[in-house]
């Protein structure tokens, strides 16, 4: 069981066009548009979040997914919201939360550091959660989010519970210690967990073979003794395949599975980055031949009634339409809302106690720096 | 009743709260089959099962981010640290994932890290530390070190009833050293309050854990040996410290030594130090000393930890000190 | 000479050190080919190639375990955290490793960790942290956090050249706001002493990093305000602390406010006013007070960030008590 | 190069019998004797530690590496001490430190914490090393030696030494976060380095199913993209062989194999372990049927001349004699030691200062407990 696809992980050296073509699942009419619909999504919020981070309306860094919307779309589609299954996105994976029914405006509201923005304003870009729609806020450092997994899918085999979890790293957070002692201790337990690991070329600047001398990340399904799938990440169908295999496996108790899909990041590690570490091409070659959408879009448009497929331009123009405007909405909601109280930072570091009291030095003032004019020196907002 | 040890007061209040919530469950290695490296959790597999007394890799940081994901959920996980100085590895996961989760996600964390701590037991660098002063500097840990055996079970049990990560350091020396009739009922010591281990008027000792005994050894002394009349204030809670019974003994005494059996710079009197001087200035009569081990990795053969550690005549010394001023 | 920014005298102390030894060598993620993700190593491969200049996988232990085993054989290794914050993945291999390495096994372990430190820059709880508290408590290590250029300069070639490991933090706020020119030559600042950052004679400061700067402009409106004489102190080594400095601007002004970025609690302002308590107590005309950061995660929102942050009002406010003491 | 064992790594449930048996590599008589003189050494030297630990002459706890002696010597053995290879040993690894120069002498005043000792008392049981040697001392904490080897064979690689590193871990030690990141760094680097897996199943008292849910541990090899050896670690001749490929190939320039050696713990943890949860039968199993001593005892005596064998028993009661001798002057030297000096404690914690000046109130005072008597109620060692 835990061997099941020993063939998909013998695939050596694979590279996106050399990955098994994937079917279409059983996936309906109403879902494959549902599918374009939060790959679009998450593509035009972020060209969006991209104009407001040029006009110095987001503060701190922008992080794009542009070109690996497929994986995290097409993975997180396979868990089932109606059981309760929660996943956990790296800053990757915007498309993963909105599977799970995050909202483009907490998202502009986040990265604007509104103060009804869901962590009210104390995490940054897409660092938020909501256990209710099946998903927890990522922190910065990578790895750790997987013993946390490890430790939510513990509780739903603890209670006997039918639900299964996903957690994300990229390729670069294989090499944590955290993320190793998370992986392990959830086979060695059998949780009903799902790894994605996003093979997508980089970390930051450095290319997968100063990451590791493995020559697939999926290969290290082995040493854990756990399943192995591996898929075309910028096939959303290919990706939801391989994760709902995983899932399945989880659910019914065959626990943990490392799925490798295999993608590219074509904007830099934020939006600061000049990628000139990257080979001349490479990107242009991913963008023409390679884009997620651009594919599946083709392929919704081109396959026959049969396969649940043969969409019109019209209908895919439509969705585009209703995601811009869903969009144009959220930005004007996050736009007008206030930034967050400063005394709101004591509170809630403690349920009990539930807020701290302010020192002495702040005992009646609001905000630090309506009282004394900061000094031109000091700046705002430029990590 | 009969007296329970340290050590079984531990162990009672970890069948207790078992026994009351079915969320409760403990994991760590070697806590299972084994009953743990001092037994602290024997017998509590037989009666439990392996799916709640979970026997782990060695993986601190596992062991930690795995019970915040399920406290997340809902259960009320206690994890065990073989011996407390391994906690280290789960630094990362203690002070940026878990003592951050509710304040910048909402998410509750209710978790319990527990474990062997301290010295006078010729356990060397890596199985003597005490790692309170490491996590005093993160907002969202509560920290707590019971120097007696019936706080020892009344601490645990408040630890695992509350709703933040709380730090339960268990002393080694004292595992089977002392004993005590444990109180009726459903007993809980409240965290974040110091307790009045000894009144007295002339001098305060501010200490907590092992060197409580210590510091009562020393004001017995000086009570006999010079006339002096020594309070002891054990803290009991680190985090969040209890400001209102430091600055209650200065008021009263003027005086103050602080003890512990931590190294001294970066250790914890220096934080009781500043409270005092911010809060209680007018009313001190001498500076605040320190009587703690010194600035060394603990080493391992008695000459030398006998050395290092504050011993009680140390204790003495720094209290006629402070008489004499 | 031209003026160098803080970010460029750091560079610059890695090339001449580079230049100097060649056991010198740097690892890190992402320092090479792209320059490292402040680009404070820009230039740095080109000139000393893939085997002296390491892009590592996102592995904080193994780069700090990894200088540590290369340190014992000879080399001086530099390691970066990408943000400081990640050095509490190493916590334990720092703490347990390599502070107690030459204690424990007579092994010098020479290697310097630096990396982008502290707030005022909308970077959250998690790019933002102050981790000298956490250190302060392990001999075995020495700290460094430079406010300066030419400090940041002459601390980082002492610190490749100190026989011990030497923590070495860099203030992300300063890197392209400060400018200055550089000595001369070898420039070297010793580990271990402060420096006297204004002469004053009413109140003294002590303070270090990105705080000097506020401390500075809090004491120049007090002098024009208030006429008052303000000493500010820049401790620049905070392990091994300069007791000598810090007891003799007590003796001339009497009267001190310790500054830091950090939270409150558990901060290094506890352990200076413990030892100001120890060692110059009768010359207080005043408590020690502190201004710090509000015990809470750095929150990422302007308004919530300043709010937790000292800021120069602040510290204006707590000389004003300090001084109508 | 890599994946040249994978043969070796795929002997799927290996269980010692089912493992190739060794042949006897090139080793001469002498060094056979030798071998056969470590392995002696160390189960002699253990069995008159525990002597001392019944007289309480130890301080703290005892380890033993019992049935276990064959891994240990076996592999490091496979060093070069006259090219500077360097070992770092774990708690079952007394018998490597031996074979690269450690002295009886030396263990046993670290056992009883003399003034004297290697660590002059600072450190516990076989906790110290000497580099001019080749043997680095480990912390307690798991798996943290293996990121500083990967260091230390770094700076071989760097300065183009034609030296090895050699890294001991248990089967537990690989769960650990430090592991991960040691031998991934090291994988990349293609560090000159050999990661011993020691599996004698069990960590403390957690089996290794209960530690990791792959089938066997030399398949992590391939998560890494490292080479795998696997042998029988109670065959003193399989486990040099093993370790042998595995530093020539690190000398080759070939990188990091990762060596397991099946063998079995016969005592507890430390002394005081009574291994209850040890299933019925097993230790006397491999104590009658696969002590390695024994098995290497009857292989030299049967072996013919032309393999380099045939000894006679004298021959080895020779040695047994000689390795009683020195472990008897050892003893004698070793009890004869002063305890330290107190204030040694203050010295050598930093280069400089070479010394820290001794806290106010120990001012003068030279023994904390000279001074004044250690009431009754504060005993002396018990962990
Ligand atoms: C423990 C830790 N070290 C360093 C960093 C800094 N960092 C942030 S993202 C990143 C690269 C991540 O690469 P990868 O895991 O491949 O994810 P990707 O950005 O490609 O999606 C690094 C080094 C971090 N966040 N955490
Ligand atoms: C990080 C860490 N966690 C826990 C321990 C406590 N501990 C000491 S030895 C041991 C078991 C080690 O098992 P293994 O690695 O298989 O080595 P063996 O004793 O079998 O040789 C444990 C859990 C430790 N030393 N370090
Ligand atoms: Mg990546
Ligand atoms: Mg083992």
């Amino acid at each position: 069981m835990a061997r099941s696809s020993t063939a998909a992980s013998r695939l050596a050296n694979a590279r996106p066009d050399s990955l098994r073509s994937a079917g279409d699942g059983s996936l309906s009419r109403e879902q494959k548009l549902e599918l374009y619909y939060y790959m679009r999504l998450t593509r035009s919020l972020e060209e969006r979040l991209v104009n407001l981070y040029r006009q110095t309306k987001v503060v701190g860094g922008l992080f794009r997914s542009l070109g690996q919307e497929a994986d995290a779309e097409g993975s997180a589609y396979a868990l089932d919201r109606s059981k309760g299954d929660v996943l956990s996105p790296l800053i990757r994976n915007l498309g993963s939360m909105l599977v799970q029914g995050a909202k483009p405006n907490e998202i502009i509201k986040q990265y604007m550091a509104k103060g009804d923005s869901p962590t009210r304003g104390r995490e940054l870009n897409i660092h938020y959660g909501d256990l209710v729609r099946g998903f927890i806020g990522q922190i910065s450092h990578l790895g750790d989010m997987v013993p946390v997994m490890a430790g939510v899918t513990l509780s739903f085999k603890m209670r006997k519970q039918d639900r299964v979890g996903l957690v994300y790293v990229g390729d670069g957070a294989t090499s944590t210690g955290a993320f190793h002692e998370g992986i392990n201790f959830a086979a060695v337990q059998r949780c009903p967990l799902v790894v994605v690991v996003e093979n997508n070329g980089y970390a930051y600047s450095t290319p997968l073979k100063k990451q590791t001398a493995a020559k697939q990340l999926v290969d290290k399904a082995i040493g854990y003794g756990i399943a192995g799938e591996q898929a075309d990440g910028n096939d959303v169908i290919a990706t939801y395949e391989a994760t709902k295999r995983a899932v399945d496996r989880a659910r019914a108790g065959g626990g943990v599975t490392l799925v490798e899909l295999i993608t590219y990041r074509r904007k830099g590690h934020a939006e600061h980055d000049n990628q000139s570490y990257v080979p001349p091409g490479e990107i242009d070659r991913w963008a023409s031949e390679n884009d997620p959408i651009d594919r599946y879009a083709k392929r919704l448009l081109s396959e026959g009634e049969g396969g649940g497929g043969g969409f019109d331009q019209s209908q895919l123009a439509a969705t585009d339409k209703r995601v811009l405007e869903e969009i144009d909405r959220a930005t004007d909601e996050a736009e007008a809302s206030p930034m967050p109280d400063p005394t709101d930072a004591l509170v809630g570091i403690y349920a009990d106690p539930p807020a701290i009291a302010p020192l002495w030095f702040r005992q009646g003032i609001k905000s630090a720096v309506d009282v004394h004019e900061r000094p031109s020196s000091w700046g705002t907002h430029d990590v | 009743m009969s007296e329970v040890t340290y050590l079984e007061a531990i162990r009672e209040a970890l069948f207790e709260e078992m026994d009351r919530d079915e969320n409760v469950f403990c994991l760590g290695e070697d806590i299972g089959a084994y009953g743990g490296a001092f037994k602290v959790t024997e017998g509590l597999m037989a009666k439990y099962g392996e799916e709640r007394v979970i026997d782990t890799p060695i993986s601190e940081a596992a062991i930690i981010g795995a019970a915040a994901g399920a406290a997340h959920m809902g259960m009320r996980p206690v994890c065990e640290m073989q011996f407390i100085d391994f906690i280290s590895t789960g630094y990362d996961m203690l002070t940026n994932y878990v003592a951050t989760a509710r304040y910048r996600s909402m998410l509750p964390c209710p978790m319990v890290v527990r474990g062997p701590s301290g010295g006078y037991v010729r356990g060397g660098p890596f199985h003597s530390q005490n790692p309170e002063a490491a996590f005093l500097h993160t907002p969202g840990l509560k920290i707590v070190y019971p120097a007696t055996a019936s706080d020892a079970k009344g601490l645990l049990k408040s630890a695992i009833r509350d709703e933040d990560c709380v730090l339960y350091f268990e002393h080694k020396y004292l595992y089977r050293r002392i004993k005590e009739q444990m109180p009726d009922g459903d007993h809980l010591t409240p965290i974040g309050k110091a307790r009045i281990a000894r009144e007295g008027k002339d001098v305060s000792i501010i200490t907590y854990a092992a060197t409580v005994w210590k510091a009562l050894e020393a004001a017995e002394q000086l009570e006999k040996e010079d006339g002096l009349s020594v309070e002891v204030i054990d803290l009991r809670t680190i985090l969040p410290m209890d400001d209102e019974a430091i600055i209650a003994t200065v008021k009263k005494t003027n005086r103050v030594l602080i003890v512990h059996e931590d190294t001294r710079t970066g250790g914890v009197a220096g934080e009781i130090t500043a409270r005092i001087n911010e809060n209680a200035f007018e009313w001190l009569d001498a500076p605040v000393l320190r009587v703690t081990a010194a600035d060394v990795p603990l080493p391992y053969s008695p000459p030398l930890e006998d050395y290092v550690l504050p011993q009680t005549s140390d204790i003495v010394l720094g209290l006629r000190k402070l008489a004499a001023y």
